[in-house]
């Protein structure tokens, strides 16, 4: 506790720049993964390849590829662009499924009535499909959320600075205490920024019953 | 008017729909197409408005074929409602009345002010206006996708077994509050149901199918009931099972009407 | 107090500001030296930062080659090592002379420090006294022998190959654990789950757990003084003039004390530690 | 970038690299045998309780919130916290894999009870079936699929993620990619990865098709 | 014969189901609940078989009260037909059949041999019984529910609308097997539905119920309609809406019988 608050200010550094590290994969990986996912649900034929390369990309190890991305990229090497990349690919790899999936369960009726009211095609996907996706959007982007924000303490390993420091540098101390105060803010930030989400859902999909559930 | 002229229909998954179809849908008048389930309703009944495009023929809107149609606009024009209500479920009852009128670009507040006037025609309450669709019962949600067919003034209506999901007394109401507003707005309606009772009620011309769209006989219901074409019809009515072969029974001095099969139909006026 | 934005670590080198940016590797030791050397130069007017923990020795090196670190305690055996991995050279004077060569454009060292850091090999009490070991070369006579140290022990030429070539010593059962001699690694030793274990020589727990660090008659392991590697554009007469003084204070001692305080009970930072050497050294 | 690759395809073609306690043969069977005995353990702690809160529907709201505050654990602090507590060896890394492996396994199991049809449930029930009867007739085979997907995911997870227990000192694969990063022999590092790549896919593989066979049957 | 004595149910929840309800269910005969959605038909017909239990009063089986029986061995004694036939869609049609016998220890064998017979009897073809439920239209797979209803030959049948979900044409048929089937079998049948017209063919005595398992009028379906005991039960059996009360008129010869709605009823015998 006493240490807790004599490296108050360090944590507090860490936890801003841990929080920042997982909000910008999670944002961009959806960004990048939802038209990805609406293109894949349209066309089965290439579903099936692009959902694959997403497998693909997630069972990647984490370690090695932030270890080879400085190569591939041409990035310093204490960048952290390079957790951000390689982040970024593991929620993109998740949430084109989910967003594949969650355009896939749009009730057929309620669309086929859009079209037959007159919404033009890209009024129907703007209007109709995008927010009925949300609920099912946003548990994906909850899961997401939480495993990006465990992920980026593997960044400390190879010296991207986080929370994940403190488990490393508590390692090679011998001080459990800092290791357990490491986690304890670690998790704090995932639910943290699970509340951030479920609060958003709640503004933007106030029809929603279920904001989102992790699947 | 409507008018199919030689309409053929095979999906693209090879699949017949309709084979050669031809009728003529007066304007202002209920016509009912009615038939069981796959002979070919829904796809007859979505060429008006170009959901479906015939693979032959033609199907004409006052003499205009609807293929030469921007086929948004179209649809824009013409109310449709269908058995399970299709409202958006993430926009209020309200919003989703209104959403035809702001597809033409009618300003938010008019539209919203049209679309309660359209919830109080089909007899909805006006506290129920600013809930979400889950939040009401199935018939007040049909009676939603009515009004929302309505707001727009379209001269033509469809429904495609608008009341098919309700419980019979539901329906019962539904189908009176559709005689209702016929009588007031005089629309040309185009009813797709494969309930003969509600085809008989509804119909000023009814239309019963064979499979692949082909017309087994067309008429008023009485002209129907009085004359049928053939044995499927006898049987699609009900002529063959008793049900429609009535006898009189005396029971605690009322005239009780009984049917064939022993069930008591009603009192004799 | 220590640690830089690290989201802005990739334009620092385009952008590069007067201040001296010390890095530092990410065990206790070096964050202490790079406090140090950053105390030491901000007492004298010389502004400088800290950029600590960072985990691999390529990074820093790349960092320090790109111009986002200026500044960093090196060691000079490991140095020469990572610079040359064919180095034969591990009397200290000759490590010195054959990094000054081997250092590549740019980057400089000072004068080394007497203070010395290095991989050792421990045993435990019971083990010496049991199987009669008190240099590496009576390791030889013990069969199936167990090791414990960093991955990098493996195929460096002070590792397992070594021991091979100069000791005659096989069939080494090897479990690589990345703390740096630190805690686990002291843990499978004291739990009997190894024989032997690397641990850095200025490790506090040696004394603590009574181990007994093996002499190194054929000297397998390198020299490894503190030394540090700068920048030369970021060198000045003036920075060298602190740093050598700082490095001739410094020694092998002050390093195993440091070390002893930065483990203490309260777990003090870095800085704090750093803090007090600096006082009572006349830096402040 | 290019020139890694093809020295990563030299060292998988040295047929050093392919004998011997640190050969491929020996570290894939260790990464096998972790990753197995990591989600046997955790199966059995996790999917009674999972079928048992999806057929009772109690503490479905605590199974939520904890599988939720499970997956928020980062496994390097549960490694390091580990090994600092029982030292090195193999406790440490599996108790580390296997809270990493209960959420995927418990949501699976009582999600997959959850899907399964009510009004099934509850005729079987009205044909006279005992709750047992129930579970194992009905609600399990049913939720087959799903639960599958929970081991489907928890499997990939574990095999993944055992890489980073080499950081503490467990064997597998992972130490091509700790070893490697720490002489930085990248060759190396991406060999490992490939091999694990590989792993993944093949494991992926093999729980799409009994997947499906499983959805067949349901 | 089923008697409730003053049950009474209020769920876990504290929703009222069923305030005070009395009825004799004589043997041998079918009883139909009628009653719109939420009046506690479901409620009323689960105490039978123990799956819901009262919580007021008892439900006795020729004079043994429910309660006291093992609710598994109950059940396993009870035929179950419900809404949504509830087969198990892992299970082949036959098997699904079998379940009641192998529950009570039936080797497979004979089992399957009795599922054949009551899948025969339900008038399905043999050749459905290897596929699976899923494979089967709505109607076949309410004809195996109530198969799979028989097949333990029990003396009491609970039907929960077993016809609900079928179209019109098809739960005709339904409607007239499950009365020949009667005929032969003579099971005590408690049966559910909302439909009026479903209770007036099918039941020998009707019970009429308002919300709250409250009974508006119990009797044959002729002395309901002949003498309603009040506007509740006139209006819910139509007498008010005029589809009840029928007159004639002749069209090309016929004399055709036209309800109050203006719909063709029927033809006069
Ligand atoms: N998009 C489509 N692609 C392929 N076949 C189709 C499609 N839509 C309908 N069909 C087929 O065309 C036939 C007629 O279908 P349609 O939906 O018009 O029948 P319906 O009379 O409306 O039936 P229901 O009463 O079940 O609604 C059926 O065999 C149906 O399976
Ligand atoms: N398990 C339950 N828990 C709480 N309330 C229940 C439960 N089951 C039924 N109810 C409530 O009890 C009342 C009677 O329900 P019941 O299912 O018996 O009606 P019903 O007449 O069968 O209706 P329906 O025609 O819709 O099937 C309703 O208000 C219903 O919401
Ligand atoms: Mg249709
Ligand atoms: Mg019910």
């Amino acid at each position: 506790m006493t240490w807790f608050l004599d490296n108050f200010s360090h944590i507090r550094d860490l936890a801003l720049t841990h929080l920042w590290l997982s909000i910008v994969p999670v944002v961009l990986g959806f960004v990048i993964a939802v038209p990805v996912g609406w293109w894949a649900q349209r066309h089965s034929r290439w579903r099936a390849l692009v959902l694959g390369s997403g497998g693909i990309l997630y069972s990647l190890p984490s370690l090695p590829l932030l270890v080879i991305l400085p190569g591939i990229l041409g990035t310093s090497f204490l960048d952290p662009v390079n957790v951000v990349v390689v982040l970024t690919l593991y929620a993109v790899a998740l949430l084109v499924r989910t967003a594949a999936d969650a355009f896939a369960q749009l009730p057929p009726d309620v669309l086929d009535a859009a079209t037959a009211n007159g919404h033009s095609g890209l009024q129907r996907v703007v209007r109709v499909e995008l927010p009925l996706a949300g609920p099912v959007l946003l548990a994906g982007v909850r899961v997401v959320s939480v495993s990006t924000v465990s992920l980026v303490t593997v960044g400390a390993i190879i010296g991207v600075t986080n929370l994940g420091s403190l488990f490393t540098d508590g390692f090679r101390r011998d001080f459990t205490t800092e290791i357990v105060i490491g986690v304890l803010a670690v998790v704090a930030i995932a639910l943290l920024l699970d509340g951030l989400w479920v609060l958003l859902g709640r503004i933007l999909l106030p029809w929603s019953t279920k904001t989102g559930r992790a699947a | 008017m409507i008018e199919y002229r030689n309409v053929g229909k095979t999906f693209a998954d090879g699949t017949p729909a309709v084979g050669d179809f031809s009728l003529v849908l007066p304007s202002h008048t209920t016509t009912v197409l009615v038939g069981s389930s796959g002979c070919g309703k829904t796809t007859l009944l979505r060429m008006v408005n170009r959901m479906v495009d015939p693979s032959a023929g033609q199907v004409l809107i006052d003499d205009v074929d609807v293929a030469t149609r921007n086929p948004v606009d179209l649809r824009r024009s013409i109310g449709y409602v269908m058995q399970h209500a299709g409202l958006l479920p993430h926009r209020r009852v309200v919003d989703n009345v209104a959403v035809p009128l702001r597809l033409v670009g009618v300003p938010r507040a008019e539209a919203r002010t049209r679309a309660l006037d359209a919830l109080e025609k089909v007899g909805l309450d006006a506290a129920l206006a600013e809930k979400y669709p889950r939040q009401l019962s199935g018939g007040q949600q049909q009676r939603v996708g009515v009004a929302r067919g309505l707001v727009a003034d379209p001269n033509i209506l469809l429904m495609d077994e608008p009341f098919g999901a309700v419980d019979p007394i539901v329906r019962d109401d539904l189908q009176q509050e559709l005689l209702r507003l016929q009588r007031e707005l005089g629309k040309t309606i185009v009813f797709v149901t494969h309930d003969i009772d509600e085809a008989f009620l509804l119909g000023d011309q009814v239309v019963i199918l064979r499979k692949g769209g082909e017309v087994a006989q067309v008429g008023t219901p009485a002209e129907i009931l009085a004359a049928p074409a053939d044995d499927f019809v006898r049987s699609f009515v009900g002529l063959d099972k008793g049900r429609r072969t009535l006898r009189i029974q005396e029971v605690d001095g009322q005239r009780i009407v009984v049917d064939g099969e022993g069930r008591a139909a009603g009192v004799l006026a | 107090a220590c640690g830089g934005d690290p989201t802005k670590a990739g334009s620092d080198g385009d952008s590069k500001g007067d201040a001296i940016v010390v890095g530092s590797a990410a065990f206790g030791e070096s964050e202490i030296l790079a406090e140090i050397y950053a105390g030491a130069l901000n007492a004298d007017g010389i502004e400088a930062t800290t950029r600590l923990d960072i985990d691999q020795r390529e990074a820093y090196i790349g960092a320090i080659k790109e111009g986002s670190i200026d500044l960093f305690p090196e060691y000079t055996g490991n140095l020469l090592l990572f610079l040359d991995p064919n180095a034969t050279a591990t009397a200290p004077d000759e490590v010195n002379k054959a990094l000054e060569a081997a250092l590549p454009k740019g980057l400089d060292i000072l004068e080394p420090s007497a203070a010395e850091d290095k991989d050792s090999l421990n045993v435990t009490a019971a083990f010496a006294k049991e199987h009669d070991v008190t240099s590496i070369a009576d390791l030889a006579e013990v069969d199936g022998l167990k090791l414990a140290a960093n991955p990098e022990f493996k195929t460096r030429a002070y590792g397992i190959p070594g021991l091979e070539k100069l000791y005659g010593i096989t069939d080494i059962a090897f479990t690589a654990i990345s703390d740096g001699g630190g805690p686990a690694t002291l843990k499978a030793l004291t739990s009997g789950k190894v024989d032997v274990a690397d641990i850095y020589s200025t490790t506090p727990s040696i004394a603590a757990n009574n181990l007994v660090t093996l002499e190194d008659p054929k000297n397998l392991i390198a020299a490894q003084n503190v030394v540090p590697l700068i920048r030369e554009d970021a060198t000045s007469e003036k920075v060298a003039a602190v740093l050598d003084e700082v490095s001739e204070k410094l020694t092998t001692e002050a390093l195993l004390e440091l070390n002893t305080a930065l483990a203490g009970p309260s777990k003090p930072s870095a800085a704090k530690v750093a803090e007090q050497w600096l006082k009572a050294n006349g830096f402040a | 970038m290019s020139s890694v690759f093809v020295e990563a395809a030299d060292w998988l073609a040295d047929p050093v690299h392919w004998s011997g306690v640190d050969g491929i043969p020996h570290r894939l069977l260790e990464h096998v045998g972790y990753s197995a005995l990591t989600v046997a353990i955790a199966s059995v702690v996790a999917l009674p309780l999972g079928l048992w809160i999806g057929h009772t529907g109690r503490f479905r709201g605590f199974a939520i919130a904890l599988t939720g505050a499970v997956r928020a654990l980062p496994t390097l602090g549960l490694l390091t916290l580990a090994v600092l507590w029982v030292g090195i060896g193999l406790t440490a890394p599996i108790v580390a894999l296997v809270v990493l492996a209960i959420p995927p396994l418990l949501a699976g199991a009582y999600a997959g009870i959850e899907a399964v049809d009510r009004r099934t449930v509850d005729a079987a029930r009205a044909q006279g079936m005992t709750e047992w009867q129930v579970l194992a007739r009905v609600e399990v085979p049913l939720a087959l699929p799903l639960i599958l997907g929970g081991v489907r995911s928890a499997v990939l997870q574990v095999v993944a993620t055992a890489t980073i227990a080499a950081y503490i000192g467990l064997g597998g694969l992972g130490r091509y990619l700790i070893d490697g990063v720490a002489v930085r022999d990248y060759p190396q590092t991406l060999s490992g990865s490939l091999v694990v790549v590989l792993l993944a896919l093949v494991l992926d593989g093999a729980f799409a098709v009994v997947q499906r066979l499983a959805v067949r049957a349901a």
